[in-house]
């Protein structure tokens, strides 16, 4: 976590915190393994109602930040839910509802914020590859498969990115009940994140439904890749944090041979560098996400950064310190392997640590030839 | 019989060409299956085996085995790749349970127990490890108290694979707690269908349940169950803990053909290449460099184990360095899993319901990540390897130990 | 003064940019230039400083600083980027001595040296490590008997870095045998020309001759000069490791500019970028993943820095988490070098006399492989860093020491 | 070392062992940093009449393996170089012999092989990249430029491997004296191992200066390449396993705190990971070296293997045992970095570990596009 909180950000985290613990143990997480949905829709309302879905809206539009730095609020709150490998779908419908009330007409802005705020309506992001699409006129008609998109059978919109022959980009909101769409729900490693592929065949969209215009749209999706990497890694590194946090205390309650676990030097020197980690971790987030808050030039090369950093480090991390408490660590009846899923999910969604790699070079060097 | 008497290596990998092609069916890359029905088909593979004159290669002769060597057992496993085998058999009832038994068992309790596991009609386990013992095996408390002609055991033991399904174990239990840890401690042959002996399965994160928690409860043991000496257990958990690095290591002499053991998951070349091709990235120069590192850590393992087994055999090298296969082992199968999870991309996370082909590879090495420190724990931790490997192979002094040359009743334990 | 009334940083950042713009020669890239014609360039450089207003930032206004804060020289820091400035002062003269010199030194002590250091006309060095003592700060078997008013120096220290070069030092020794050895200690400020001290210096792998040893036969130094008080030396010493972990992990608010200190060679982005291009791999994913990790360990460890010093400021983090800086800085320049290399392919290790541009760079990077590995032992090894995170971070158990509780006297030590 | 060796295999290396020891301490090794040659010719003619020069070469042309298995012996010896730092051509000179023995004319094989043999001569090897050849008739003549060659400005004869126009290949073995050949020494990291660049300006090859026919080139060169790599892996391979046990014997003698460093478990288990290091660097290399001494399918797979995994692992072995051993290790003063500098130097010529990992992916894949 960010060492220097506003009290209002402080207050934020603890507040979510309380809350997960209460409302979301781990029991009820693995309670949702065989859940469609994947979450708990009262507690995801209740969630709301402390913030957790406004904090990247305009204050205009009934959102509001604790800090001016919404992107820094909205990362605590990740951080919590990686804390208690918590259920929804906190990355997809923020992404989204900044999205809309950055860019979008009066129409959505009316109908489709309110119900995200309060926590009774979903929203996906199928990210930012394009599916393609048809121009004639005012008409738009889209084809193509967006392969993996989180919570995507579970929400009322999806925000689709698309290109036309010319190579100009554009996004839309469309209702996940448009005729020739086809959202697939898939299986993965994540007891309760859903995801599913969607498919589109020739689904029409219309003047009213685009999300932004022409010009804007390549800065607002890179908008939304960075956002989405914070968001990503804020909930990576809490998860960490707690993962070490909970094998420093087995290996101090821990006797063998007829002393503590954490006196001996091996374990002690593998946990001095996770604890390295752990830090390098909350540091290289908490940068990208002030700087994607305040939309420095640095700020898509943090964003990369953190996630090379994260996706690369956290796996790493967890399985080291299942290895540090033994038998008990690859058991299902404890909660390591939860906090195991969601970093292997996260380091392989919203971008490989191979991909974002690649935008670093791309950055450095210009692209690839 | 002197070695020279022996059958010549190259006429026996002839014999056993033919007998195999004419016997046992085709491999069916049923390695990792654990189902009740898998299993009855490999007892009766072992059977086969066993009426075919092949079962037991390096087993002493006098109880059913063919007293051949070492080059005999190689030559065997080379031949035996196409067919279908009992894998299940070989970790850890043969390489591990069955191989001490030679060494430490009596007389009565070879001739009984041998012939009946190289048949197939046995299945044995051991019970080392205890709830709140972690790595510290010598730590043992479950107690056996003597009580005229038996033993009353009482007590609780963890993280015997397979126990559900096999019929015996080798069981360690203190005898003597006025005595430093080492040296009250007991190994018994014990029944699992036996009164007293709860077993109960425990549930993996990959959601497999190989693993097992037994309960002892006033468990009466004959004293001819016991297996070396009263008070020297110890000895024997040794030897038990040798074989078992050799045989989860690869280099084990009483194993035929691939060994299941653990492992797995990290995979092969072939799956690789498969992905790599299904992701358009065979031109890629990072993803091709990372197949190679796979495919070299597939090779210098192989060869690892060729020598250290050798070096075992000739003396070249003393017994703790078959902790060096099972360190290796480890962390190779650790580094191969993170290659593959790297190569196989998003869909190693998620999947469709249908996966196919390098979907349905990738969604398989996905899973394996989860179980990916199983091998690294069972079988003594990578920790406990690296003690081995620095006091006993290089020689580096001993650890401080709270608990030497105290009576064990005295030793502070488990969980504060 | 209070806080309050100190120049805003804003209008301080300003004047600060006007004058160097003014004052200041442009940066020539002399981080590593150790000659002597290069410290005297840069005592004049810190004169320059002072005679404009400029030295001293965070030091107290008492002894010749400004009296400003952290935030103030962070302001200064981004300003002199473009600018030549006395790199070789700040480590360790100004962010480890000076800065100890600040929190335990006497009245009389300050008043003399600080304002003498601050113009540019005093450099420093610590005299801690012992030819016989490796990791074991506190095992100083350098003795300090009194004598009247006096202290009578003998022993030798070492990996004193740029001693040949500088005025003074801080000495611990040992001033009391009879107790455990963190109680026995005392600091000296010790003039390096005095009579009795011998400094020599010592040739590292990568040719350079940073390193000294010195050797005190027989030294007299007054009572007078003790830092801190007698016998309670170790504080003193553990105050300074803590401002040589945050100089060398690149938190100091003592220093301005980069810090030379140890580091360099790892290869920064252009120069990695000049490599990849000169050897055709602009498009190879390898290469360019390898380039994007080096860039990237370089802002983590930027944003490591700000992290922790931020929190050693607040309170957030304990005074030893500075080791985490220095841990990193170590480990991660470790690997940065490895990339380099790699991406430096044949040239890093054998190179035209005449070696320019991308091959000149290939070349430094293999050299800086050599010395690869001073920056994880100076200034404490990494491994006393893991124990300090360990210890004082985490909390874990001390290890088992053999000399705690036992009067130094009595102590094995050194070689066998 | 390969733990199953004959009993003349074993005196093979103890008298080499002994030899380098009583003639080539690292003292020795030292007073050679600036001698232009690197090498004492002396000790190099007394090694040639210990086997150094002979076991790759076949017994009618007076050479002769010691177990059958020259490449086998040969890396015995290589291994024992590694162990001492050693100076002398041992690589070049070897693969040009067994080139010259199996497959040069009369002439060369009557001039040449008894100068290499007893030691009076030196061969370079300008390895597997071709220079470009102009045929015309008889008459071949080679342009080009070979960046790193070892000891090619010690050497009497350098085998040069060429490709014409129609992208055949073919090698000679050329005087050093050539007309048309320039050869610039150049600097390095080893102190005694020396390199040359060689310029080639319209240099005509004589048809018994050829190597070898256009049928065979290819497999002689590549056969090269997999002796160099045997031969380079032992000498890595000897390195590494003295350090390491300098490093052991080191620990065990030193006291810090009361204690015997060895007595400290986190420094036991890295010693411990490091034994492993060396027990796999001795097995893979072993088992190249068999393999291409009998010439097997998996030869260059196992060369290749055996390079990528020495070159990895070598380097950062040493690094942290000279991190063991704490400030003296990067002293001048210790030999520490006499190894360092020569598995450095292992690790980036003939071939790098990223080359070597590009052949196994080739084996693997074919060629990537």
């Amino acid at each position: 976590m960010d060492l220097e909180l506003s009290e209002d950000q402080a207050l934020l985290a603890a507040t979510t915190r309380r809350f997960l613990d209460a409302e979301s143990p781990t029991t009820a997480v693995r309670a949702l393994e065989h859940d469609p949905r994947g979450f708990d829709p009262t507690v995801w309302r209740k969630g709301a109602e402390l913030g957790w879905t406004s904090l990247l809206v305009a204050e205009a539009d009934g959102g509001g930040s604790v800090s001016g730095r919404g992107v820094c609020d909205l990362a605590l709150v990740a951080e919590e839910f990686g804390r208690s490998v918590a259920p929804g779908p906190l990355l997809p419908v923020n992404v989204v509802a900044e999205a809309i009330s950055r860019s979008a007409g009066e129409r959505l802005r009316a109908e489709v914020l309110p119900g995200l705020l309060d926590g009774t309506a979903i929203a996906a992001w199928a990210g930012p590859m394009p599916v393609t699409a048809d121009v004639d006129g005012d008409r738009t008609v889209l084809t193509g498969r967006i392969p993996i998109v989180e919570a995507a059978a579970q929400a009322d919109h999806v925000l689709v990115t698309f290109v036309d022959r010319d190579g100009t980009t554009g996004q839309a909101l469309l209702p996940t009940t448009t005729d020739g769409m086809t959202i697939t729900p898939l299986g993965g490693l994540d007891l309760v994140r859903r995801f599913a592929s969607i498919d589109l065949d020739g689904v029409a969209v219309a003047p009213d439904q685009r999300v932004g215009d022409d010009a804007s749209a390549d800065d607002a999706i890179e908008r939304q890749v960075q956002v989405a990497a914070v968001l990503q890694c804020a909930e990576v590194a809490g998860a960490i944090d707690q993962v070490f946090t909970m094998t420093v205390e087995y290996l101090g309650d821990r006797y063998s041979m007829g002393r503590p676990l954490a006196s001996y030097q091996a374990l002690k020197h593998r946990l001095a560098e996770h604890k390295l980690t752990v830090e390098t971790c909350h540091a290289i987030t908490t940068a990208a996400a002030r700087a994607v808050a305040d939309r420095t030039d640095e700020a898509a090369d943090l964003a990369s950064v953190a996630q090379t950093w994260l996706g690369t480090h956290a796996t790493e991390l967890v399985q080291d310190c299942i290895q540090l408490h033994g038998g008990i660590g690859v058991t299902w009846e404890h909660d390591l392997h939860l906090y195991l899923r969601r970093v292997t999910v996260d380091r392989a969604t919203h971008g490989t640590p191979e991909d974002h790699a690649d935008r670093i070079a791309d950055l450095l060097l210009g692209a690839a030839s | 019989m002197s070695t020279d008497d022996l059958e010549p290596v190259e006429d026996f990998r002839e014999r056993a060409r033919v007998w195999l092609a004419a016997n046992m069916p085709p491999n069916i890359d049923a390695y990792f299956d654990r189902t009740d029905e898998r299993r009855t088909v490999e007892d009766q593979l072992q059977r086969r085996l066993w009426d075919g004159g092949f079962a037991g290669i390096c087993f002493p002769a006098d109880y059913g085995g063919l007293g051949l060597t070492p080059a005999h057992q190689v030559a065997f496993n080379g031949e035996v790749v196409p067919y279908d085998m009992p894998y299940s058999l070989n970790v850890p009832t043969l390489g591990i349970l069955a191989a001490t038994l030679v060494d430490f068992g009596s007389h009565e309790q070879k001739a009984r127990h041998l012939p009946a596991i190289l048949r197939g009609e046995e299945r044995w386990v051991q019970f080392l490890s205890e709830p709140s013992g972690g790595s510290d095996l010598a730590g043992v408390r479950t107690r056996a108290d003597r009580d005229g002609d038996v033993f009353i055991l009482n007590g609780s033991k963890i993280w015997s694979s397979g126990a559900y399904a096999a019929q015996f174990s080798m069981c360690l239990a203190r005898t003597n707690w006025d005595v430093p840890k080492h040296r009250g401690l007991t190994m018994f042959l014990l029944p699992i269908h036996h009164p007293g002996v709860t077993v109960e399965q425990i549930r993996q994160v990959d959601g497999s349940m190989e693993f097992c928690q037994e309960f002892f409860d006033d468990v009466e043991i004959p004293v001819e169950n016991v297996i070396g000496e009263v008070d020297d257990g110890w000895t024997v958990a040794t030897r038990l803990l040798v074989h078992e690095r050799m045989a989860v290591g690869g280099g084990s002499q009483y194993t035929s053909g691939r060994s299941v053991g653990h492992g797995g998951g990290g995979g092969d070349d072939n799956d690789l290449i498969d992905l790599l091709r299904a992701r358009g990235l065979a031109g890629d120069t990072d993803a091709r460099r990372l197949l190679a590192e796979s495919h070299a850590r597939r090779l210098v393992a192989r060869h690892l184990v060729e020598r250290v087994t050798g070096g075992l055999r000739s003396g070249a090298l003393p017994a703790p360095a078959g902790s060096l296969m099972k360190l290796f082992t480890a962390t190779n199968q650790a580094r191969r899993v993170e290659i593959a999870l790297t190569l196989a991309g998003p869909e190693a996370v998620v999947w469709p319901a249908d996966a196919e082909g390098a979907t349905e590879i990738a969604a398989g090495i996905g899973r394996a990540t989860l179980g990916r420190q199983g091998i690294a724990l069972g079988g003594g931790s990578n920790e406990i390897q690296r003690n081995i490997i620095s006091e006993r192979v290089l020689g580096l002094p001993r650890e401080a130990a709270a608990d030497r040359d105290v009576p064990y009743k005295d030793v502070r334990h488990g969980s504060r």
